[in-house]
């Protein structure tokens, strides 16, 4: 099948590739961009260890054909950290134990991060179900939770610093 | 007091068998005798099957075929063979079983039937169906529970199309010649019966488009 | 689990996506948010030679209000079904039941004309469409025509629209007043279709009911008004033995597939159950008791 | 400053045992940078597809491979045929069977392994599967394992036919695998002739599956000129799959390099050595070039390494006041087409025979038989040490049922059961030498910090109202910490575990061990022993695991077996490096060794505090000034057999609330002390005890790996296969007390299983506890709210 010219923003940088339409974006991020960050963990959009934020919006992206991003602003867990700085999501996770093997870790973070855009003061039960398209089997969420609790707190106070 | 019956009602068998049953009743327009003339001749009752077609006699009893359907994004093929067990001339009521596999090899499917064409209560005369349908395969792990949907449409294509069949061949008045056994073409039934199994495979995922 | 190959169409007007339709017929399918599809090929359960994604025809989104009906365009996703001021003034119901569906990544790219014309009896708004009275705008190669959410349902996988059609656009009245509106949903846990769900629209007048409209998510070849259960409520003081009542009258109605959420007698009685919360919830919204 | 205060500081600058040092894991994970299998790509890598069986039992008539093998970017299609001249179609089993690597003439279960297309990218690879034309001829299938012995049962396997022992003992029918007993029976059976009470109750642990989020997979790549072979590999245990790739292919294990780069979890899945692995394997020594393979979700759930499956009737007999005179249990093990059970070698049913629990029982009889099954073999320990979920279950569940025949509070009829303090070490009447516990004041603290009486009153008033309310309780005793070399081997090699440490000139080291860290934290954990034993900061500590060029051998992690032998094998690598240490400091500060004591970080002269040398000037001493005769270098391996398991042990508590009209059950509260000993790092000691009650509540409330009659399998997908989300998911309460292990070096037991063992129970005795006032003594799991509700239903609850 020809292959089509696949132009977009990832991370900041406009990419361009070769794809043939059937891709599937994750596959395209993986092994053409080499960001190995997303990953493939049921490939039926059920885990979210694929998300990445397309146009501002959390996408599942083992169910997104990558030629569907053309022009599009793609931001994978690579591009999260800026100035050297991790963001304050990250450092969360860090601190309060939030991730154990690291393979659903970008796929929550990524989520994480667009939705504390979306609800920047979120109660435990608004994380529960703002971040119920994303499974992890190691963490039981606890921590996961408490991440995300503290990622807010820290914003909101460097926001009202 | 233990409530659990036994563990198989519980787990490892949720759902007993990919085999469901279905009987079928259809009035018929026309004479027992005429309708078994038709029903005794595997060419023709494959025929009457939507998309089904036999592709070699190996002997009176034993025959070839294949169904192709193609619907939308879907492609169906499946080929395999017909084994009539019994015809019961006097009862007017034959037996057969076929199966098949899908030309993937990923999926098969068999249907032991019992047709019968008989007189009712009332004097009308009518076609019984009695079939066990079994699927195995990728059909039957994502969409084998909604069979008995899917069977029960084919089977009622089927008997839609045997009526037809008995009143064309009414209409061909003093002919002694078979009806010419041709696939059926109109398969608006089995659209809908392949879209239902699609779907089911379908709505195993969030269907969500 | 990858998917086949396939020609990919972008158009960017409704026109050209017809014509793309009418041009490969059955060797095309259309891609809305592809959490059906993109599944289904990557089993190679379907195998389309045309993929035809709908997602840049802009005047497919939006939700906005027109002569007193309010029209959502059918590529509208559900997470903006849920954020829409409008629908959750005029139209509570629609937020709230889309809340229940998938995730939130899945909501950002699934959308309400994708779901109802799937036609999926586990899918939750052809249920919310019947209990709302909605009217579909199809449009195919011949123009445009309307279809009531009524008539729209056929089967399992099975609707009125045609294989050369798209849905544009989805009409509905705005709540009237002295009317709640109510979907409760079984489901095993997030991202799963119902075991059963109920809608329930009911208009009240002090204890007495007006009007009802109940439909039913999963419990059926196709998504169904319980119009029994209906009359069951219309015309009558409501007390929880006609509530029961009416629950019993769905149940009757019901014929679910067994699957692993349950069999079918479960299910039966997860729809009356269903529809005994739904019920009590409008009735609390209508302003009754 | 004072003495004390600096003492203090300097512990705290090590971040050593007992500290919630942040993890050295996460600065990788949080930016993406993670490695894992499927990240690597190797130049000329080539991508494999498996095309397996949709069949239960079939033979297979033909394979025609020419469709596949004419399309563009397909390099080879590799059958049974194939491998046959390199006798690779066929492999061992870690249970001394042999398990066929493609499927030899006939398919033994749905999705088996047929053939594999290696194919340029993955994609191709895919397409190339799809044309690869398989006929076969159906056989019927068996599913139900107690139909297994049947004398008209399909026979699963053809090629043990005649043969009576198929790796673990005498075999008595084609579909028999082995029996196992343990106990004594007669006295056993005595003890139930001559009870006041006995109760009798089904147990059964449904097949259920690991399905960590990463799914198994491996790169291979074989280096031609060399014939030097790496492998980059989802392994719980790399050096064994190093020796069974020696053992299967003839290349010299000096050859062989097994690398598990980070894990996204095993649970028990990456335990074994898959087909696809030794296809991909022999696909990359043939066509000379690097070959990945990965599975699908759906591949993963459906053939690599089930768990459970255990079928079986437990029995107590007690005296009227509830004290336990015997426990006997007999159980259906279904393995499946191939015993291809992770345990150690000689125990076909693992550790099962720890199903005397917390509870002092004096006679005991077990028997497990094992069955051929048309399903996908495995048997892994998931989240557990090798069968002791199965085990708990059994004695937890059965204490209830015991607690219910004679009406006793179930939390009283733990105390009075429960063994004491002062007997240990214990030994059980199945041959356990428990090395401590103290599960009295364990069970108090939790019932006090629930208000227990309060919940009960509570539970009587909802009842009076006819709502339904459950407290489940859970005193479980693990073992865990596999094993002392005299009892356990995999394969023939002893269960030890290693560590290997190089203390550096300037004062930092580095360490490899042969366990492999899936998501525990050993770069953390490891480096804090090390720092508590060295006197060295955590921080200037490297932890390598994974790679077997450079780790030394070990036996992996899984069984909970990191801390208490892999950590044992670090404090006692630790040891010999101090030892040395203080001879060289003896020599610079001029005194005898036995004059200089150890300070935190330093040896110091005793009785003189001014006198010392940090543990950093001894490791610069140690390349150029050491005693006479001593050789030069700070570095050791330790390779620890441990003298004894460990007994972990945790007092849970549960209370659930069910919806009476849709069978769905809430979890108000779960509360769960562990006592794993002495504690390394409190705040991953809490995730793991978080993740592995989160793994128990799926199993307990959803898990269910189902087949129709045929042996079609049902719900392979996460549509299905349930992986509970945050919304389901119950908040979790911790809790914990302290009884060193005794023969472990530094007193801790290991941890991470605990929860999933001792959760699960907890789960089923709560929900069955809200029925207990019906006269309910058991339901099996799954609890999902259709289960459930059928309970419910039944019992004429839901008008």
């Amino acid at each position: 099948m020809a292959k089509t010219q696949l132009s977009f923003n990832l991370n900041g940088q406009d990419v361009d590739v070769l794809v043939e339409p059937r891709e599937l974006l994750i596959h395209v991020l993986r092994e053409q961009l080499m960001q190995t960050g997303a990953h493939i963990g049921c490939e039926t959009s059920h885990c979210g260890a694929c998300t990445v934020d397309i146009n501002g919006q959390s996408v599942k992206s083992c169910t997104f054909l990558a030629v569907q991003a053309q022009g599009a602003e793609v931001m994978t867990v690579e591009g999260l950290a800026s100035g050297g700085e991790l963001h304050p999501l990250q450092a969360a996770f860090m601190e309060e134990h939030g991730l154990q093997c690291g393979f659903c870790t970008p796929g929550m973070l990524m989520r994480g991060y667009r939705f504390l855009q979306e609800n920047p003061n979120p109660s435990e039960d608004d994380i529960r179900q703002g971040m119920a398209g994303n499974l992890c089997r190691c963490t039981g969420y606890q921590n996961i939770i408490k991440s995300i609790q503290k990622a807010a707190a820290d914003i909101n106070a460097a926001d009202n610093a | 007091m233990t409530v659990a019956p036994s563990y198989r009602h519980f787990f490892t068998y949720s759902v007993n068998s990919m085999q469901v049953t279905l009987n079928k009743i259809v009035p018929l327009d026309d004479t027992v005798e005429k309708a078994w003339k038709i029903l005794k001749d595997i060419e023709q009752v494959a025929g009457c099957m939507p998309g089904a077609e036999i592709t070699e006699v190996i002997d009176e009893n034993n025959y070839k075929g294949s169904v192709k359907v193609k619907i939308g994004p879907m492609n169906v093929a499946f080929k395999g063979e017909i084994n009539v067990l019994d015809i019961d001339s006097d009862a007017h009521q034959i037996h057969l079983i076929a199966k098949g596999q899908d030309s993937k090899g990923t999926s098969s499917a068999s249907m032991d039937l019992t047709a019968r064409v008989r007189t009712n209560e009332s004097g009308a005369s009518e076609l019984t169906g009695d079939a066990a349908v079994t699927v195995n395969g990728k059909l039957a792990n994502f969409g084998g529970r909604m069979m008995t949907q899917v069977a029960d449409q084919i089977l009622g294509q089927f008997a839609d199309n045997f009526s037809q069949k008995l009143a064309s061949s009414s209409t061909d008045s003093g002919s002694e010649e078979p009806v010419a056994s041709k696939p059926v073409e109109e398969i608006n039934g089995l659209k809908f019966a392949w879209n239902a199994i699609i779907g089911v495979i379908k709505s195993f995922f969030q269907s969500r488009k | 689990m990858i998917p086949p190959s396939f020609q990919y169409h972008a158009p960017s007007s409704v026109d050209d996506a017809i014509s793309i339709l009418t041009q490969y017929g059955d060797e095309a399918k259309i891609l809305a948010g592809g959490h059906s599809l993109l599944p289904m090929m990557k089993l190679r359960f379907a195998e389309p030679e045309h993929l035809v994604d709908i997602n840049n025809i802009d005047s497919l989104k939006g939700i906005r209000e027109e002569n007193g009906m309010i029209v959502i365009g059918a590529m509208t996703s559900e997470s903006a079904l849920i954020a829409s001021a409008l629908l959750q003034e005029k139209c509570p119901l629609l937020p709230e039941a889309a809340k229940l569906i998938a995730d939130p990544q899945v909501r950002n790219r699934g959308t309400i004309g994708g779901d109802i014309a799937h036609g999926d009896p586990g899918n939750d708004h052809p249920a919310l469409m019947l209990a709302l009275d909605a009217r579909f705008t199809l449009v195919g190669p011949n123009g445009s025509r309307e279809v009531e959410a009524s008539d729209f349902f056929l089967g399992t996988f099975y609707t009125a629209l045609e294989a050369d059609e798209i849905m544009t656009e989805i009409r509905i009245a705005p709540q009237a007043a002295n009317t709640g509106a109510s979907y409760h949903k079984l489901k095993r846990k997030t991202g799963d279709f119902a075991t059963a769900a109920a809608a329930v629209v009911i208009e009240m007048s002090g204890d007495t009911c007006q009007s009802a409209r109940i439909s039913l998510t999963n419990l059926a070849a196709t998504a169904f008004r319980a119009t029994e259960a209906e009359a069951v409520l219309v015309g009558q003081t409501i007390s929880d033995e006609l509530i029961k009542q009416a629950a019993a009258k769905v149940m009757e109605a019901c014929d679910p597939a067994e699957d692993l959420r349950g069999d079918a007698e479960y299910k039966t009685h997860m729809g009356g159950e269903m529809t005994r919360r739904a019920i009590k919830d409008a009735i609390k919204r209508a302003g009754g008791n | 400053m004072s003495a004390a205060e600096d003492t203090l500081e300097r512990q705290d600058q090590l971040q050593g045992i007992g500290c919630s040092r942040k993890r050295k894991e996460d600065p990788r994970f949080i930016q993406g940078k993670g490695n894992y299998v499927d990240d690597v790509k190797l130049p000329g890598m080539l991508c494999g597809a498996i095309v397996r069986s949709p069949f239960a039992h079939a033979k297979i008539v033909s394979i025609n491979k020419e469709k596949a093998l004419a399309l563009p970017g397909v390099h080879a299609v590799i059958t049974a045929d194939d491998l046959k001249p390199l006798g690779l179609h066929w492999m061992p089993t870690l249970a001394g069977d042999t398990q066929a690597v493609l499927a030899d003439e006939k398919v033994a279960f749905q999705q088996q392994e047929v053939a594999m297309v290696v194919a340029d990218d993955r994609y191709i690879a895919a397409d190339g599967a799809e044309l690869v034309e398989v006929e076969y001829e159906v056989l019927p299938a068996l599913v139900d394992p107690h139909k297994a012995m049947d004398d008209d049962a399909p026979i699963i396997r053809d090629d043990l036919v005649g043969k009576d022992e198929a790796g673990q003992g005498k075999r008595t029918h084609n579909n028999h695998i082995f029996t196992w007993d343990v106990g004594d029976k007669d006295a056993t059976d005595r003890a139930f002739d001559n009870a006041e009470v006995t109760v009798r109750e089904e147990i059964l642990n449904p097949r259920v599956h690991p399905s960590p989020l990463e799914t198994c997979g491996c790169v291979a790549s074989f280096d031609k000129i060399n014939g030097a072979l790496t492998v980059y590999i989802t392994s719980q245990a790399p050096h064994i799959v190093r020796t069974v790739i020696t053992l299967l292919s003839g290349i010299a294990e000096s050859k062989v390099r097994v690398i598990s780069p980070d894990i996204g979890g095993g649970f028990g899945n990456k335990v074994g050595v898959y087909p696809g692995y030794v296809v991909a394997i022999v696909s990359s020594i043939v066509l000379g070039r690097p070959v990945k393979w990965i599975e699908s979700r759906i591949d993963n759930i459906s053939t690599t390494a089930f768990a459970r499956d255990y079928h079986g009737i437990g029995e107590l007999a007690a005296d009227k006041n509830g004290v336990i005179k015997a426990l006997r249990f007999s159980a259906l093990a279904d393995h499946g087409a191939f015993n291809a059970h992770a345990q150690p070698t000689k125990w076909p049913a693992g550790l099962f025979s720890i199903c005397t629990g917390s509870y002092d029982i004096p006679v005991a009889y077990a028997r497990v038989d094992g069955v051929y099954t048309n399903k996908a073999p495995g048997g892994v320990a998931y989240r557990c040490s090798f069968r002791v979920t199965e085990a708990v279950y059994l004695i937890e569940r059965m204490i209830d049922v015991l607690a219910q025949k004679l009406d006793i509070d179930k939390a009283e009829i733990r105390r009075r059961n429960f063994i004491k303090a002062e007997q240990f070490p214990y030994q059980s009447a199945l041959g356990w030498e428990y090395d401590s516990g103290n599960y009295l004041p364990a069970l108090e603290k939790v019932l006090e910090a629930c208000d227990y009486e309060g919940l009960r009153k509570e539970q009587a008033e909802k009842r009076a109202k006819g709502e339904l309310m459950g407290i489940g309780l859970c005193t479980f005793t693990e073992i865990v910490g596999a094993g002392p070399s005299k009892a356990c081997d995999v394969l023939g090699v002893g269960m030890f575990d290693s560590c290997e440490i190089r203390v550096h000139p300037t004062g930092s080291a580095i360490a490899r061990m042969g366990t492999i860290t899936q998501g525990q934290g050993h770069q953390t954990t490891y480096a804090q022993i090390i720092a508590s034993e060295l006197g060295l900061s955590s921080d200037d500590i490297q932890i390598e695991e994974g790679d077997t060029d450079t780790a030394p051998y070990g036996l992996g992690t899984y069984g909970s077996r990191s801390t208490p032998v892999g950590g044992a094998a670090t404090a006692m690598a630790a040891r010999t490096i101090r030892a040395k240490a203080q001879k060289i400091a003896a020599h610079l500060l001029e005194v005898s060794p036995d004059d200089v004591e150890w300070d935190v970080d330093r040896f110091q002269v005793k009785g003189n505090p001014d006198a010392v040398k940090t543990m950093k000037e001894v490791a610069w001493a140690a390349y150029n000034n050491v005693p006479e005769g001593m050789e030069m270098g700070l570095e050791t391996v330790n390779y620890y057999d441990p003298p004894n398991f460990t007994y972990p042990f945790g007092i849970y508590l549960c209370v659930v609330d069910i919806d009476r009209h849709t069978g769905e059950t809430s979890i108000r509260r779960f509360y769960a002390l562990d006592d794993c000993g002495n504690r390394i790092n409190p705040m991953i000691i809490e995730g793991q005890i978080h993740g592995g009650l989160n793994e128990a509540f799926a199993v307990a409330m959803g898990q269910l790996i189902s087949f129709d009659e045929d042996g079609n399998l049902q719900g392979n997908s996460l549509m299905d296969y349930f992986i509970p989300t945050f919304v389901e998911t119950p908040h979790w309460e911790t809790d914990y007390t302290v009884t060193p292990s005794p023969h472990h070096p530094l007193g801790a037991k290991g941890v991470a299983e605990s929860p999933h063992v001792g959760g699960i129970p907890c789960f089923s005795n709560a929900v069955i506890d809200a029925f207990a006032h019906k006269g309910v003594t058991h339901v099996n799991m799954p609890h999902t709210a259709f289960n459930v509700w059928k309970t419910i239903h039944q019992l004429g609850l839901d008008n």
